[in-house]
């Protein structure tokens, strides 16, 4: 009983050391552990999977609307879901509401292209990829960075009447008018209303609620990513059906990556994840029992 | 203009009557022209689904027939500002005459004990106001408490810490600060230096305050205002210095961290009920009142909401489908 | 004087509190007051920025006092000088770019930016006619001025070529602002893992019943948000009758789209409540305790 | 490439100084907090307020022909963006021991606006879709479970505004039961919104250790 008192008054140095180590450790020592998919990741996996609601060749609009600070939680769902979307042949097209947006959107574009094209032929060899896929996917045919433009709802609001007004460039500086993805059969200017689906990452503000207040417009079905903070903030949308899917945090990047079977950041970041959760569970199993003996203590010292 | 330093008491529910009489003429003019709007919605709406190209043209159509001075559909917004004024200024007359019930909040009553605690022990008073500018309204309540606890530290004779995220809110504050020391007469303790700037970045600020909490260890913190993930950061350092940690705020993500690592937490609205339940001013009490009054209209409403959904999903409720639909028009 | 001090700027906020209540009722009929609605804002912003003088001259001068006075720890108020100084000029030159620069000539070495965004790397000025969508051509040397062996020549927008000494200049706020500010940045966010655990060792003991239900829900949903839930999911199924139902994500669901939503949902109301009523107290000058005392 | 490798010694130093934080207050920490608020403070004062709010807000749209470059050199300069300005620079009068009254027109003019915005649209874009969301059928047919839960919402949503009641004592048998159920709202909310805080937080330091582990030390890939 002793050890459980001396515990309760343990110094917050060793809470923080344990916690250092159990990051640390599977970091360093990587094992894996099962990762099961939830609701609100299989139904956009699924919605992506479909064939009559995304046909081959659909552009999908995706925002980047989070920062480096963020960047950890957020880029492995977009590399995920970019990695799909290549699989399955549809191209992404990639915007920003925050203004460094664009240089995450490039990272991820970069990881995902690459990740796509060196699993090519294995991929092919198993089947998994739509029938028009090409071995070598090429910016500005088969997806593009527009990259950061500010305005955030008065903008997405001129995305809706037409993208080649706010960007005439590319992050980099290329016309759009020319570019092969933008180009509509009938000859009409591309707007938000060719887009197949919209997905934002969202750090904070400004991200997919800019699009979800602007559903009138746009009539779109939409999806987000957000970090684990904001994950009872997006709920409500998921339960008003305003959102069709959700990767909530790093925990969603992880069944991502499961449900297309391409293990990266987000499952690698799970082992850590469980192990520190474990330890912070384990804290507060001891902190309570520490508790219970001394109030055990007081009671036999009064009786 | 007399008005503005002692306002007469006919004052705010005259302005309260002239705007319940105007928003009443909107709403009565609303239900005119609303047909015809609703028409031109929807063909808007069939021509949106149908055809992409000519939707501009024909939108402008009816934009031109009628332009309303009035945002119709933010007529809701009006009533809740028309009803609430008009419980505040109700009970804050009532107030002036009959002294009103406050229920104790316990955080605001430790206020004074913690602020004595740090001069028995020859410790200072550390007081963050949010890491927000002055246009959030919980920053304004922060630093009006803020005056509160500044006269109790130039009673006391404690030293007392403001380090700034902002240098709008700073330079408010030195003013408020300061007002409270001469009420006290004592303005000659009054360190313009300790309500300092640090920097703007979040972050940045977080590791200068922890900075200053470990160097000076306050006895008393705290934390009234707008907090994001820093909060935590915060109560813990002060934690660690064995402080006696008062937090409040209005910003749900971060109650938590208050309420597990703080001995005391305002709560949502407990934040703006401080500056009325530390004056004990009759009009601000009064307002207090008013805003009770409101949240009772707001239970009511959800109440009869509820009841009107519930009964017209049934089989017998069938009738009563027209009402509930425009009841909910009306939370739009 | 004291309606200079004292009354008008109560009329003041008290009329521009009403032009705002007034533009945002107002609808498209009276689009010069509509657009105050978005204008006043905007002007608020450049306002609070020249604040910022005020808050560089608060620091500069309690950081100058300790140096002078050599008090207590004095180097580090220096360090913050250095860095605040260096970081103002170099933000305020390389933010100015292209001003402080002239034209670009053929055949100069200039410097652009590498993939990584931080560091640079040299070109030379093939032709600097723009071409239709405003490029130059450039090509790619090493350090000597020799033409790199595999590289081709490249279109590059104008405004990325820097002088060797703008390069230097953008190098330098890079090592400040990536090498120190951002990971400062994230290094003092990434302490939240550390408190968050001491935080909920030291608070979450049953003391009461609602110390209880603040564990209990807390201890629910961490588990449930980590694949070990999944696994205690599995050992809680072979519990008779309600075993099945017991599937810790799903209760994690559960807890925050009901329960939790809806305690959110009061704060978020009261909250409010209290913005407007303190809101108004203040338009209507009944608190006026920022615009400080009568003097 | 140097200046990569320099930013990454710096930036892994950086972090293992702030580390320390955790310990005890030490010279290394001291040093790095010092550096830390000054550079932020630095770089919000030039890149933030000069370049990113005064020259494209105020600047520019005074002095197009100075400030602007490309088609927006050419604009017509708006004037009337010479009220914030000089709104603005009264804030100045503050450096002034006798004149600092006159910055009270400022603080009065942002006051006026901030609150005004806040009385509206804090009843537009939360009280009243917060109302919206409470209101929910309770009987959902053919799904018990589902009319539960809506009975758990409409109840906790209500409660919980009672224990928000300020003028009266949280007393009597049923004005005392329902603030108490309310509590137990709060308490459940708290703690399911700290649980879920916990993973990005951690997340986070991931990344931190990524950095050091990976981008510094190269002992993972």
């Amino acid at each position: 009983m002793n050890i459980f008192i001396k515990l309760k008054n343990l110094d917050r140095r060793w809470v923080f050391l344990f916690v250092a180590l159990s990051v640390i450790i599977p970091l360093l020592f990587p094992f894996a552990l099962p990762v099961v998919p939830t609701k609100a990741v299989a139904n956009l996996h699924k919605f992506i999977e479909n064939a009559e609601a995304l046909p081959e060749g659909t552009r999908c609009f995706l925002s980047f609307d989070f920062d480096p600070a963020s960047e950890p939680e957020l880029k492995p769902s977009a590399v995920a879901i970019l990695v799909h979307m290549f699989r399955r042949n549809l191209k992404p097209i990639c915007g920003a509401n925050w203004p460094v947006g664009g240089e995450m959107a490039e990272v991820a574009l970069v990881e995902a292209a690459n990740a796509y094209m060196s699993t090519y032929e294995d991929m092919k060899a198993q089947g998994k990829l739509a029938p028009g896929c090409k071995p070598i996917i090429e910016r500005g045919v088969d997806y593009v960075n527009l990259g950061y433009k500010t305005g955030a709802i008065i903008h997405v609001k001129a995305l809706c009447n037409d993208f080649m007004y706010p960007y005439p460039q590319d992050r980099d500086g290329n016309s759009t008018a020319e570019m092969a993805i933008f180009r509509n059969p009938d000859g009409r200017r591309f707007a938000m209303s060719d887009v197949g689906l919209i997905i934002s990452f969202t750090a904070g503000t400004g991200g997919i609620e800019t699009f979800i207040s602007m559903a009138g417009e746009h009539k779109r079905p939409m999806a987000a990513g957000c970090t684990s903070v904001n994950i009872p903030r997006f709920t409500t949308y998921l339960q008003s059906g305003q959102l069709i899917g959700m990767t909530g945090g790093l925990p969603g990047a992880a069944e991502y990556e499961t449900l297309i079977e391409r293990p990266g950041k987000g499952c690698a970041g799970m082992t850590p994840q469980s192990i520190a959760h474990l330890v912070i569970m384990l804290f507060i199993i001891f902190g309570n029992l520490a508790y219970i003996a001394e109030q055990r203590n007081e009671a036999k010292k009064k009786g | 203009m007399s008005i503005f330093r002692r306002p007469p008491r006919s004052f705010v529910p005259i302005l309260a009557l002239i705007l319940c009489a105007l928003s009443m003429s909107f709403l009565m003019a609303d239900q005119t022209v609303e047909s015809t709007v609703t028409e031109h919605r929807q063909g808007e709406a069939a021509l949106c689904c149908s055809d992409h190209g000519t939707t501009e043209e024909l939108t402008a159509k009816p934009a031109a027939e009628a332009k309303p001075w009035f945002a119709k559909e933010r007529k809701t917004v009006l009533i809740i500002i028309v009803l609430l004024l008009l419980f505040v200024s109700y009970f804050t007359f009532h107030a002036q005459r009959k002294e009103l019930f406050i229920r104790r909040i316990s955080g605001l009553s430790a206020l004074e004990d913690a602020v004595g605690r740090a001069t028995e022990m020859g410790r200072g008073v550390m007081y963050i106001p949010g890491i927000m500018d002055m246009d959030d309204i919980q920053t304004i309540a922060g630093v009006t408490i803020m005056g509160h606890v500044a006269k109790k530290t130039a009673e006391y004779d404690a030293a007392f810490y403001a380090p700034m995220t902002r240098s709008f809110v700073m330079s408010v504050a030195q003013e408020i600060v300061k007002q409270a020391y001469l009420e006290k007469g004592r303005l000659d303790a009054f360190r313009p230096d300790r309500i300092n700037y640090l920097t703007d970045d979040q972050f940045g600020f977080v590791a200068g305050v922890g900075g200053i909490m470990m160097r000076e260890k306050p006895a008393a913190c705290f934390y009234l205002g707008t907090f994001y993930a820093e909060s935590l950061i915060l109560a813990e350092t002060g934690n660690s210095v064995g402080a006696i940690q008062i937090a409040g705020t209005a910003e749900p993500s971060q109650i938590p961290f208050f309420v597990a690592a703080c001995d005391y937490t305002l709560i949502g609205e407990e934040l703006f009920a401080a500056s009325a339940y530390l004056s004990k001013n009759p009009r601000e009490v009064g307002s207090l009142k008013g805003q009770d009054m409101l949240k009772l209209v707001i239970i009511a409403v959800t109440v009869i909401g509820t009841l009107l959904v519930t009964i017209s999903e049934t089989e017998f409720g069938k009738g009563l489908t027209p009402l509930t639909e425009s009841f909910m028009q009306y939370l739009k | 004087m004291i309606f200079l001090k004292r009354t008008l700027p109560l009329i003041i906020t008290f009329i521009t509190g009403m032009i705002m209540i007034v533009a945002f009722f107002s609808g498209e009929g009276l689009p010069s007051i509509k657009s105050l609605e978005s204008t006043l804002p905007k002007w608020i912003q450049i306002i609070m920025t020249f604040t910022m003088v005020l808050g560089a001259f608060s620091l500069l001068r309690i950081n100058l006092q300790k140096i002078s006075r050599k008090a207590d720890g004095w180097g580090y108020s220096l360090v913050l000088i250095i860095g605040f100084l260096s970081m103002a000029f170099l933000g305020f030159i390389t933010g100015s770019w292209p001003m402080f620069d002239k034209p670009l000539t053929n055949g100069e070495i200039y410097y652009v930016l590498c993939e990584d965004n931080v560091s640079a790397r040299p070109i030379r000025v093939i032709d600097n006619l723009k071409d239709k969508e405003g490029k130059i051509k450039v090509e790619y040397v090493d350090d000597k001025g020799e033409k790199l062996a595999d590289t081709e020549s490249a279109m590059i927008p104008p405004d990325t070529a820097r002088t060797r000494n703008m390069s230097y200049a953008n190098s330098m706020q890079q090592i400040l602002f990536v090498g120190v500010f951002k990971n400062a940045q994230s290094t003092m966010f990434s302490l939240l893992a550390f408190f968050v655990a001491s935080a909920s060792f030291r608070a979450f003991r049953i003391k009461s019943k609602e110390a209880g239900l603040l564990m209990g829900s807390a201890f629910i949903v961490m588990l449930g948000n980590v694949s070990i839930g999944s696994l205690v999911s599995q050992i809680l199924a072979y519990i008779p009758v309600i075993g099945p139902y017991l599937n810790i994500a799903d209760i994690k669901e559960w807890i925050m789209t009901y329960p939790s939503s809806a305690a959110q949902s009061a704060i978020l109301i009261g909250a409010m409540l209290g913005y407007i009523s303190a809101s108004m107290k203040i338009i209507f000058g009944v608190e006026r305790s920022h615009l400080g005392g009568e003097g | 490439m140097t200046t990569l490798l320099i930013t990454t010694w710096v930036g892994a130093l950086i972090t293992l100084c702030c580390f320390t934080f955790l310990i005890k207050d030490n010279p290394f920490y001291r040093f790095a907090e010092h550096l830390f608020v000054g550079v932020s403070a630095g770089y919000y004062l030039s890149t933030i307020s000069f370049h990113q709010v005064l020259k494209p807000n105020l600047l520019a749209k005074i002095w197009p022909t100075y400030f602007a470059s490309g088609t927006a050199a050419e604009a017509t300069p708006e004037y009337i963006l010479i009220i914030p300005g000089l709104l603005g620079l009264l804030m100045l009068f503050r450096f002034s021991s006798n004149l600092s009254w006159v910055s009270r027109f400022t603080v009065a003019f942002v006051m006026g606006v901030s609150t005004g915005i806040a009385v509206v649209t804090s009843a537009e874009q939360y009280l009243i879709p917060q109302v919206k969301k409470a209101i929910v059928p309770l009987i959902v047919s053919g799904d018990y479970f589902g009319s539960f839960s809506n009975l758990v919402l409409v109840v906790g949503t209500v409660s919980c505004l009672f224990y928000f009641f300020f003028s009266t004592e949280h007393r009597g048998p049923v004005f005392g039961n329902v603030a108490k159920v309310g509590i137990w709202y709060l308490m459940i909310s708290f703690g399911a919104a700290f649980g879920a805080t916990v993973m990005g937080r951690i997340s986070l330091l991931i990344g931190r250790f990524n950095f050091l582990l990976s981008d510094w030390l190269h002992l993972i890939k």
